[in-house]
């Protein structure tokens, strides 16, 4: 009888691998985040292999920096990566500020620092939706994705604009804070505060949510600085890392927050990282908008027709919710950049570490943990 | 974790705990939340406050801005009469036109709504498809946020004190550093090579400062002014008066540039090295030039240029006409004339010296011997005073004076000077006599701002410790025993407004008479002609008319073998205007010799 | 009864009536604009007011957002979704880069010009587009088809040709499924 | 004491690999090595196995189309000392080949491939499908410099009609008070 049982088995998992399914997960955003195609084979409902294909969002835009000057090229930056689009815009400044040597004034980093930490919250606010959404839990989406909107109100006041806000440019920031605005900040903090609450109720107390996450899309934590990870992905590994500590940049180093680490390295831990980093962000806007100087705002850059950098490159990487992200320049003496490339986070985890993880893992979590992973296709193409 | 976890089953229940709340949604269409005060939607322009300088279209990285004819506006000097339309298929909002805007007319307002079903619909005028915009502006650039370069670099200058002490240059030109650093504030809209008389290439000699291409420069210079380095230090600069900039800074130095650009070639042998021009062969025509000043040397270097035989008769000893003698050497050093007359030499001029038509030769010769000849004879003489003790000893002409001093004659002129007038040959009296050691007053009809002469060098003479004294009218000069000048008496005035809307008038009030004293008192309101040599015979065809000759559009005379112009001719009476004559007579003589 | 004319402008105003009031989108955004798309659907905007609402697979959806820039391979995938939609179907153009390429305008892997390769029926200007002017479009698109005016797939239809020679010229390995048109 | 610990990795890769020229002016964490294009699997090797820079931060493709030259520029990052490296290598650029890395970091296939698409670089050992981001492409490797987007763009799309109504402010100005721009100063003109 045992016997038999075993031959039957045998025998069925031989069968299942002669129809190991080819699917096709997207183009039509898999994971919420944008569109690619991820290849999976499938014995059952398990991924036996997964490939993913990119190149739905290519614009070019390295290429078109290189028909603009230092000054236009600032403008295609916040299409780089749609929900977040400060982080980029602040390391194409700093890496031009870098390679030209321009000082900041020291109000206009604490202003980038609100606006990077805002982008965050609102980043992460998508992030909610996205990655409850993809488990079926549609009401957090609903609350979060509608809350973000009095962030994008806040960006609305400072910059001009909800989603695009081409606000960060070498030397400073564009315009100084409108009147008020801090208060209207504080205000909005403290409305997050009470409902950050509500989210933990139907997201992180939710049994569906804890056991659909919990060991699933487990990145080896001995593995993970090796195969590129990083951000909240790898602080979800139990290794702490970030880049606002380890290679400080604008004012972080005079901020007092934490960088939450947790072990496991699965959607779970990494879904509670970004859980406690929300609240470290809220900690920095008030510091921020506590310690704020008076002062200038922008150290003026000449006439934008005539700007040239020095020769030589620059590097200036940001850490964005989704990892580190960086912006690579070379300059030629010209008033165009010589070549500029965009670092972004998915561009590893999206990829190469998404393929790997994928291995093992049921096909009814791809979306969840491409979410997780903080994945975002615009970046990976550019 | 148990099979059955009974918090994580309830908690989310807790979302039932929302239903009695107010719900945040906005019911649009019905009610709409107002864009935020800082919004970028629709462009707006103010058209009238807009002078199509195209610097919008430049900066556009999304090609989107087109810069059109809209009906109603025309061009005119320091507007090119373009207006820009959106492509609003291509706009992407990111408010850099109004950024680089000079004038600040364009901004974003915060209407953002356009649907439509139309893909041809999308080109948007600002300013004429949303007049009522001004009312929505949102996103608009200050002097403060504009990405122009509003402040000038400063010329550096000799201190006031050190000036007075010598005849050396006042103004001590910028270095490179500098030269590139103001060259790179320039928009490259090229609205000041309009009212330039020669229309010299503005925007592309600075943009070649601006790269570090000085040599350059000096070819797009010398195109088509062979006397730049003049130009680059006393040229009256209109160009300035409608630089795009200057409409909410400082405009652009473009007369300092030009002097560096010139400045960086230090003598006539590199000049000509690097200016290289082409010197076509000689094609045995002769055009013969009455006068070697501006007009005349620019008429003989085009033409020799062009292959002509070209003779210059001069009355001086030097040439440069009133560019020599009319100018005080601290403006226009005697070397960089000679560097650029050497220049001119270089190519083939020939230049007669001490030869004055009418007395060592006579102007029928020239025209018997010429197929061509060109008259840049100027205003030799000056407008006397014409009040009452004119005559007294002391009493002079300012251009006169001038010339002496030029000439290197040695004139007394006290230790009490008054210049009567406001132009620039009334400032350089002044500042001459201040360097000689008198005291100065200038004396003038009107306002100081009504002044013609250049505002700096009205600063540079106050600097100097010129005494200037606005709204008084010279009635008459007191003379001592001697017949010598004692004082000179005026009347104050007061200025009373146009009624045609011209500028105020200066009327004199009865019984201000006001008395200072003075050694000397300099007339500097105005030079005239001398048309003497000029033979009966000629007069006929050749006329003149209000002391000046009357030429058609060629500069051509009612004898079309008879060219003129400069200050004979043009009624701004600089040296720009008179090189731009110079210019289009060689381009008329060329034209009309090279037919037959 | 059919024939008759009265009658059958009848049926069409029910129809479009019917039709304007449930109109579900495909959930396939191409571009950036699908940013402000989850912000338009959620609790602040509430697009569900309109009748508009996701729908997962294109044989159920009656509008086609294209949310933006369209690459070349994008494209390719996006007419395929096209074709599979059942009528009644529209095509809602997004931001500037549908119209006349917007920012990508010299980029060497977008499409300039939508209507060149798939029949639109209302565009929203903006770069992005906010959700107002979102809910704006669909609201002229609502106009339009309560007008019956929004023809855009019989467009389609009549100039197949036409929109397929303009496709082919950009998509060199042409391996589609034709579907019965 | 950043300055120190600069010093002391120049010296240690000096002393290792004879060919790494380093620039060592930046006054904060950067430091930069040029080596030869051999040496580049063996330097990487070493920074990762033997001095912890286990981070690949980036990795780069530059085109000096004048210079005849392909550059490589990856950007290794160490926890530990937190300092960044820039290794730069040339290739030539009308044979570009350069080897497989991606067993030193298994992203680097990721990059890699980018480089032969977008480069023309030949990988020799990559194991990858042939296309990543573009599909059916046939033109030139598009982020070579010599590879015109505009003009391409140009004759493949189309482009909205209406515009051709614009001027050229210089043109209109010089047009109006019959200004002549020699050709050799065009190019100054905006």
């Amino acid at each position: 009888m045992e016997k038999k049982f075993l031959i039957l088995q045998k025998n069925t998992q031989d069968k299942m691998r002669e129809k190991a399914t080819t699917l096709y997960i997207g183009p039509q955003h898999p994971g919420i985040t944008g569109n690619m195609m991820v290849k999976v084979q499938v014995e059952g409902d398990t991924i036996v292999r997964a490939r993913t294909e990119v190149g739905y969002l290519h614009r070019a835009f390295e290429k078109l920096q290189e028909r603009r000057n230092w000054l236009q090229s600032f403008t295609l930056l916040c299409r780089f990566c749609v929900p977040e689009p400060d982080p980029v815009e602040e390391s194409y400044a700093r890496a031009v500020e870098l390679l030209e040597g321009r000082e900041v004034p020291e109000r206009a980093k604490y202003i980038r620092v609100l606006m990077l930490e805002l982008a965050r919250m609102g980043s992460y606010m998508l992030w909610y939706g996205g990655q409850s959404g993809s488990l079926g839990l549609y009401t957090i989406g609903q609350w979060t994705v509608g809350d973000r909107n009095y962030i994008l109100d806040l960006f609305e006041e400072l910059t001009g604009g909800r989603v695009y806000h081409m606000y960060i440019w070498p030397g400073g920031v564009r315009r100084d804070l409108p009147e008020g605005f801090a208060d209207k900040v504080l205000r909005t903090m403290d409305y997050f505060e009470k409902r950050l609450k509500d989210y933990d109720d139907l997201m992180f107390e939710n049994t569906i949510f804890q056991k659909r996450t919990q060991g699933v899309g487990v990145i080896p934590k001995e593995k993970a600085v090796e195969w590129g990870v990083v951000g909240p992905v790898l602080r979800g590994c139990g290794i702490k890392s970030d880049i606002r500590i380890d290679d400080p940049y604008e004012v972080y180093d005079k901020l007092d927050f934490i960088v939450p680490t947790h072990e496991g390295g699965d959607i779970w831990s990494r879904a509670l990282v970004r859980r406690q980093e929300i609240r470290q962000s809220i900690r920095i806007i008030r510091q921020v908008i506590e310690n704020m100087p008076s002062g200038e705002y922008y150290n003026r850059i000449p006439n934008p027709f005539k700007w040239t950098l020095p020769k030589g490159d620059a590097y200036a990487r940001t850490e964005a919710t989704r990892g580190e992200v960086a912006m690579y320049i070379v300059s030629d003496g010209s008033i165009h950049p010589r070549r500029t490339h965009f670092r972004g986070a998915a561009y590893v985890h999206g990829i190469t570490l998404l393929e790997k993880i994928l291995i093992g893992e049921n096909v009814a979590d791809i979306s969840a943990i491409m979410n997780s992973l903080g994945v975002c296709p615009p970046e990976i193409e550019r | 974790m148990s099979f059955f976890d009974l918090n994580g089953t309830l908690k989310p229940l807790t979302a039932l705990k929302q239903f009695g709340k107010k719900p945040h949604t906005i019911s649009y269409p019905k009610e709409s939340k107002e864009a935020a005060p800082r919004y970028r939607g629709l462009h707006f322009n103010d058209l009238d406050e807009c002078i199509g300088c195209g610097n919008c279209s430049m900066i556009c990285q999304n090609a989107a801005i087109d810069m059109i004819h809209i009906d109603g506006i025309e061009g005119k000097k320091g507007d090119s009469g373009l207006r820009p339309r959106i492509d609003n298929g291509r706009c992407c909002w990111c408010a850099l036109c109004v950024e680089v805007c000079p004038t600040g007319s364009l901004s974003l307002t915060k209407d953002y709504l356009y649907v439509s079903e139309d893909p041809d619909s999308f080109l948007w005028t600002p300013g004429k498809d949303n007049p009522n915009g001004k009312e929505q502006i949102s996103f608009f650039s200050t002097e403060e946020t504009s990405l122009n370069v509003f402040n000038r670099v400063p010329m550096p200058e000799l201190e006031g004190k050190e000036r007075v002490k010598s005849f050396a240059e006042v103004v001590l030109g910028y270095s490179e550093a500098e030269a590139r650093a103001e060259a790179s504030r320039c928009i490259s809209c090229g609205l000041c090579t309009e009212v330039c008389p020669e229309h010299m290439h503005i925007p592309e000699y600075i943009n070649a400062i601006a790269t570090g291409n000085d040599a350059d420069a000096v070819r797009i210079i010398y195109d088509n002014n062979p006397l730049p380095e003049m130009c680059g230090k006393v040229c009256t600069r209109r160009c300035e008066d409608v630089c795009a900039i200057a409409s909410r800074g400082e405009a652009l130095a473009i007369r300092w540039l030009k002097r560096y650009a010139t400045e960086t070639a230090a003598t006539a042998e590199i000049t000509r090295e690097i200016v290289n021009p082409e010197i076509r062969e000689a094609n045995g025509k002769t055009v013969g030039i009455i006068g070697a000043g501006p007009s005349g040397l620019t008429a003989a270097y085009y033409l020799a240029l062009r292959g002509y035989d070209v003779t210059i008769y001069e009355a001086n000893a030097k040439a440069g006409g009133a560019t020599m003698y009319g100018i005080p050497k601290y403006r226009f050093p005697i070397d960089s004339l000679d560097k650029q007359i050497d220049y001119i030499k270089s190519i083939g001029v020939k230049i007669l010296f001490n030869t004055k038509v009418g007395k060592d030769i006579s102007f029928k010769e020239i025209y018997d011997k010429f197929d061509a000849v060109f008259m840049g004879v100027g205003f030799p003489d000056a407008w006397p005073l014409g009040v009452d003790g004119d005559d007294a000893k002391g009493s002079m002409q300012a251009f006169r004076f001038l010339y002496m001093i030029n000439s290197g004659e040695k004139v007394d002129v006290g230790d009490k000077v008054v210049v009567v007038g406001g132009g620039n040959v009334a400032i350089d009296a002044a500042r001459v006599s201040r360097r000689l050691g008198a005291d100065v007053t200038i004396l003038y009809r009107r306002r100081v701002k009504d002044m013609p002469a250049d505002w700096e060098e009205i600063e540079g003479a106050e600097d100097e410790g010129v005494h200037i004294v606005p709204q008084g009218i010279p009635i008459k000069i007191h003379k001592d025993e001697k017949g010598h000048v004692k004082a000179v008496e005026y009347l104050k005035a007061k200025m009373v407004p146009d009624e045609r809307g011209g500028r105020p008038k200066p009327v004199a009030i009865e019984g201000s008479n006001t008395v200072i004293e003075a050694t000397s008192v300099m007339a500097a309101i105005g030079q005239m002609g001398d048309y003497s040599f000029l033979p009966e015979e000629f007069t006929d065809k050749i006329k003149i008319e209000r002391g000046r000759f009357v030429v058609n559009e060629k500069q051509q005379t009612g004898d079309p073998k008879v060219f003129a112009g400069g200050d004979a001719v043009n009624r701004t009476a600089d040296a720009i205007s008179a090189i731009a004559d110079g210019f289009r007579a060689c381009k008329a003589i060329d034209e009309m010799l090279g037919k037959k | 009864m059919v024939n008759d004319k009265n009658s059958q402008k009848i049926v069409d105003f029910i129809q479009n009536w019917a039709r304007k009031h449930s109109i579900w989108v495909l959930a396939y955004g191409t571009g950036c604009g699908a940013i402000e798309i989850p912000p338009t659907m959620t609790s602040r905007y509430d697009a569900e007011r309109l009748g508009v609402r996701g729908a997962a697979t294109p044989r159920q959806a009656d509008v086609l957002l294209i949310t933006g820039y369209l690459t070349v391979k994008t494209l390719k995938r996006v007419i395929r979704v096209y074709e599979q939609m059942q009528d009644p179907k529209y095509v809602i153009g997004f931001g500037s880069c549908t119209i006349n390429g917007g920012m990508y305008y010299d980029s060497y892997n977008t499409i300039k010009v939508l209507d060149k390769y798939l029949p639109v029926d209302v565009y929203i200007n903006g770069c992005m587009p906010r959700p107002e002017a979102v809910l704006s479009g669909f609201a002229r698109l609502q106009k339009r088809i309560a007008e019956g005016r929004a023809n855009g797939a019989q467009q389609y239809k009549d100039n197949l040709e036409w929109y397929r020679a303009n496709q082919k010229k950009i998509i060199p390995n042409w391996i589609m499924p034709e579907y019965n048109w | 004491m950043m300055k120190e610990l600069k010093e002391k990795i120049v010296q240690r890769i000096k002393a290792n690999f004879a060919d790494a020229a380093e620039k060592n002016d930046f006054n904060y964490n950067r430091l930069d090595f040029t080596v030869k294009k051999e040496t580049i699997p063996s330097i990487l090797f070493y920074l990762k196995d033997e001095m912890g820079f286990i981070h690949l931060s980036d990795a780069n493709c530059v085109d000096w189309l004048e210079e005849g030259e392909l550059e490589l520029v990856f950007i290794v990052w160490s926890p530990k000392d937190k300092i960044k490296i820039f290794v730069r290598t040339r290739l030539d650029r009308d044979n570009p080949v350069m080897d497989n890395l991606d067993m030193i970091w298994p992203q680097l296939n990721t990059y890699e491939r980018e480089f032969r698409e977008m480069f023309g670089v030949q990988v020799t050992g990559l194991e990858a499908p042939d296309e990543f981001i573009l599909e059916d492409w046939q033109g030139p490797p598009p982020f070579r410099r010599d590879f015109d987007t505009a003009a391409y763009a140009e004759k493949t799309f189309w482009e909205r009609p209406g515009r051709e109504d614009a001027q050229d402010v210089r043109e209109t100005i010089a047009n109006r008070d019959g200004e002549e721009i020699p050709d050799f100063a065009k190019k100054y003109s905006r």
